[in-house]
Order: C-alpha cells, then structure tokens, then sequence
C-alpha cells in the first residue's frame, strides 16, 4: 500500500493523471502545499475514478493558508501534520509526485 | 526617466507553493512609486493570491492576501481576473480581497495591445 | 519507525524545505527516529551562512539548525550539487581557492552514498520537491 | 548497510529545460554503486531524455543521452518508458538511445508495488 | 504585434490555451528551451487555430540539443539566436509565457 | 535598439540564464545596445562568487562577467532578492554582521528601481524565467 503525496495543483493535469493511474486499491492519496487546490469542490471530478477505498486527505496547514479549508469537497479528509506523519508510517512505501 | 512606460503584469502562480507572487507584487509597487501606470493580471492558479481568508501562519509566510489589499493605496487599481479561472474553482469575484474586472481570456491580447512591456511571473 | 527524509526544492522559491521541516518536528514529537535528512539539487542552497532572512520572516536555515542541534540530526548537504551553488565547506574553499567556506553549522557536505545508505537502513524515506 | 532495497526511480521532466534528468541519473548511478537494485522509469517529457541525436553543443550542456548510454555499464538494464507518452509525442522505441520496455500508463503501480523505495524526478 | 516567447513544453496546457488566446493578427511565437517540444510535427493540432499571419519559429540550438530538428511540424519555421534577436526588435513587444 | 533583459530563474536548475546570455552576446554582435541585465529572483544566485562550476562544464558566471568587462555592461542583481538567497557585498556583510561579501566582480547590488528605469528607457525588454 503506497501513500500518494501530491504537491501540485489541478493545473498540472498530465501528473495527476498519471498519479491517478497508478493508484490501487487500499493507497491513500495526500495533497499538500499547491497540491491542496485539487481538494476543492469544483475539483471533485477529479478524483472520480479512485476506489472507495482509497483515502482522499488534503493538509490542514496548506488548506487554511488558502483560505479554502471551508470550501473542500466531501470527499476529501482534512490532516493535521500529525496525521501525514502517521500515514506515511502506516502505508508501506511514498510516492510523492510534482 | 522621461517617458512613462506602462506595464502589464501577468500572474499566473499560486501563492505559497511558488514565491512568484510576492516577487512580482514589489515589482508591482516599485512601478508605480516610479510613476508608471502598472496593470495586474490573475490568471489560472494566480487567482488564489486574491482569494480570502488566508491564514498562512502555520506555513510561516505572510498573508499575500493583505499585500495585496495596499494596492490601492499605491494607486494600483487596474486589477484583472480570467474569469475562466474562477469558474472552473468555483469561485466568483465576491471571494476576492480586492475589486477587480472580470475578463474572459479571449481579451487578455487587448490589455497587452494597451500597454508597452508586459512581464510575467 | 526509522524516518529519513529528501529534499529537493530550492527554499527560496518553493515551499518543500518548509513543509519538510514541519514534517521532521512532527515525527520527532511522535517519537520515530530521524536518521537522515537529505538535501539535494536546489535545497542544498540552504546551508549557506551567508543567508540573510529578512526581518519579520521564518529563518529556515536557523530552524532546521536548532532542530538537529536539539535532536542530533545528520544533515548532510550533497557536496557536488552545493559546490556548484556556491555553498562550500572550509575544504572545499581550499580546493577551489575560494577565499573562505561559507557552510552553515550542523549542516555537513558529503556524498550521494549517504543518500544510499540512508534508503538501504530506512523503514521510510520521504521526498519533498517541487 | 545490510540491506538491498530496491528503488524505482520515475522521471518525468525534459532534459535541458530542467536539471532533473542529470540529479535523477547522478542517484541512480550512486544506488547501483552500493548494488541496489535499481529500475528507471521515463515518463511524459522525460522520455525525450533517451531520444537519439542530442547535440547540446550550442546549448552548452552535457548530452544526457551519452550519459544514459552508460547505464547498461552499471548493471541498470530496467528501463521502463511510458508507451503512450511516446505515441503522444510520435515517437517509437527506435528512436531511443537504449534498449527499453514498453508499459501503459496503467502499469505503473505495478512497477510502484515491485520496489521498496520510489524517488521522482 | 507582440512576440510569444514560449518556453514550456505542450505537458503544459493551460499555458499554451492561455498564450494562444492572446495571439492576434501579425503576432509571432517564438518557442525556445522546453518550448521547442511543441514544434514536432505530432503536435502540429496546437496551433492549428493561429491565424495564417502569424508566424511560428523554433530556436535552433534548443531543437539540436533535443535531437529533434529533423521532426519538426511544416508549419514551424527555425530561428536561429541572431533571427531571435531581429524578431524581438522587429515586434513592437514580447511577452514571455512560463 | 536598445535592449534591457529580466532574468528570474536559477542558472542551477533552468536554462533560463544560458539562454539569455546567448541572447546578449549576439544582440551586441548585431550592433544593439543592452543597457542592462537585471537579476531577479532566483537568478540573482548566479552572482555568487563561490560558485564552483564542475570542470568541463559551462561556467555561466564568469561568461557573464567576461561579456561585461568587454562591453561595460550593467549588470545589477536586485539586492533584496539576494540578500535573502545568501548572495551579499562587502556592505551588507557588514550590516548583517557575516564574515565577508561574496558577490563577484563585475556585478552590482541594487534594488528594483533600476528595473522600473530599465523599463522606462529601453527600447525592449525580454524576460527569461522558468
């Protein structure tokens, strides 16, 4: 199981795609810094095609730096710092992609 | 300096992630101190800059947001959104910091057409 | 668990080394293990002394020295991506008949093998890049 | 050290534009040294990294082409490309400097799962 | 007339949509460093919307350093650094899209 | 034609630098004038003075140095932006209590009005970023 770590806005269309390609069942993904912009509402589409059981997470302190914490799509958890520590440690391996 | 040059900033960044921003902010000012009339576009990720409600202490940086509220004060007040931008984040210009014109894309050749250099950041 | 982290961005211009140093606090507070922080291609330019923080700003490179010095942390700076930055130790500024080393405190040059050796001994390794 | 961990190594910027390619193979160079098993996978724009016929001479730049070259050298022989990152670009694995192997976009978790360790570049 | 100066390959679509709206009549575009991946010949649909006066280059020393000369799109004409220079000072402005 | 040239990104990670040092060369072989060379952001690492370029390679930073002796160029690196990526003069080694200055001969600190004045009178500007 691999934690997914994503820093880069929806902008960057052809990394989250291939990010998303290499998604498998039990991975979680984490958005952090620009990465958190995929986690609003409007974006919601573009994690459509992730099993349900995949965790979609986006950090707190990137969400509120932008101002958008209050604005993010149902899917998606919020982690405190705390909580990406515990995930890396939990899933067996990283992928951070930018 | 004899001729007043006026210049079209174009910002395409978001803020935070990239220090683009603030680099092209005091770009921005140090124009306008020299008198020269200076025009602010927000394109893509870079209407995040204007978004509010920004709390970027726990990323130790300051609030971009609350620079970008003194533009007025240095008489910069030709302020641009893609419009495109903010529709497809869901946001309107009623979640911005600042008055701003609304633009569609199709008119951002028109706002190079009126000025003499544009930068981009 | 055994932590070790990489770091690639440049901390002028992205927010990696920030994000990564949250990161480092966080997972000593939780109680796992820091074996080696790694600083490559553009994130080696932090361990310049010569680094003045502006006024009122985070002073990353002062932050990330308390930390090791706090934890006894290895931060090893990769030598050939800092030497062509202009970030040099002592020996190097010999080498290079440079007129003094300007390599911040704590911080250590040193090869990619640590880099290595830090991936072979670590249960995660973790990049931060942009 | 006691352990071979085996790293995949996943590249997705050009050469030249970007100092990745060179940073990315210095790593893998270094982990095949210390006899970690090592795969390399190309992928978007990186793919251009193995394309024959640089002449970076007017750029001033080494050729990361004659660079890759060496890998068979060094016991790295995985060498994986993004199949459809080629057809994008109207390429075909005979335009490469190496011998490589073909995947889909879609097998990449598989490589992911294959490895202990994933660095990007 | 304005000069597009483009230095970001086609993986960076919301750039190129963006730098092709504001292209207008006697325009030119200039693509240089990762730009010039967007004169191959596989590319050709991006800027099949740019009107016929408006011109397209690539800069020669980063199409060689790319190996790329050879499969480049009719529509491209190549520059070489001193044609770069005149282009620039024949257009009344530039505007560098990154 | 009088030029004047931005460049933002590092000369480590991005040809954005190279590029725009070709730029130069052969606008003044065509006959134009640069008035200036303006370092922004990233760029201004290049001034660096203990920058060791690997052997074999270009050495982007004295190239620039030697094309402005032979032309007088004006090349100004925006103090703020450098001071804060550890690249400083004698003056602001003194300020900021360092050691020593490392910027290198040949380049000056300033701040951004020398690029609002290089806006102001030349001709065209180019930027190179990344």
């Amino acid at each position: 199981m691999t934690l997914h770590i994503l820093n880069k806005s929806p902008s960057a269309d052809a990394l989250i795609k291939r990010m998303l390609c290499a998604i498998e069942d039990g991975d979680a993904i984490i958005m952090i810094e620009d990465g958190v912009l995929g986690a609003l509402d409007a974006h919601q589409g573009l994690f459509s095609s992730i099993p349900d059981n995949v965790a979609l997470f986006a950090l707190e302190a990137d969400l509120e730096a932008r101002g958008i914490t209050s604005r993010i799509s149902e899917q998606v958890s919020i982690a405190d710092d705390k909580q990406f520590v515990v995930l890396c440690s939990d899933m067996d391996k990283t992928v951070s992609w930018y | 300096m004899s001729e007043k040059k006026s210049v079209l900033i174009i910002n395409q960044k978001s803020p935070y992630g990239d220090a683009a921003a603030r680099e092209s902010l005091d770009i921005a000012l140090t124009c306008s101190i020299f008198e020269m009339p200076v025009t602010l576009l927000f394109c893509g990720d870079a209407i995040f800059q204007l978004l509010k409600d920004q709390q970027p202490g726990k990323i130790q940086q300051k609030k971009i947001e609350a620079m970008l509220s003194a533009l007025p004060m240095y008489d910069i007040t030709e302020i641009y959104v893609e419009h495109d931008s903010l529709i497809q984040n869901g946001l309107t210009d009623e979640d911005l910091c600042l008055p701003v014109t609304l633009i569609d894309q199709s008119s951002i050749s028109q706002l190079i057409n009126l000025h003499d250099t544009v930068l981009t950041f | 668990m055994k932590f070790s982290l990489v770091i690639q961005a440049s901390p002028f211009s992205h927010q990696s080394t920030a994000t990564a140093f949250r990161f480092a606090q966080t997972l000593l507070d939780e109680g796992h293990e820091l074996f080696r922080v790694f600083f490559y291609a553009e994130a080696t330019l932090i361990a310049n002394n010569q680094i003045c923080s502006p006024q009122g700003e985070a002073d990353l490179p002062q932050q990330w020295q308390t930390l090791a010095e706090e934890h006894q942390l290895d931060l090893v700076v990769c030598i050939a991506a800092a030497v062509k930055r202009g970030v040099i130790d002592d020996n190097e500024a010999k080498r290079y008949e440079k007129a003094s080393g300007n390599l911040r405190e704590t911080f250590e040059l040193s090869g990619l093998g640590q880099l290595a050796e830090a991936i072979a001994v670590s249960d995660r390794v973790i990049t931060f890049g942009a």
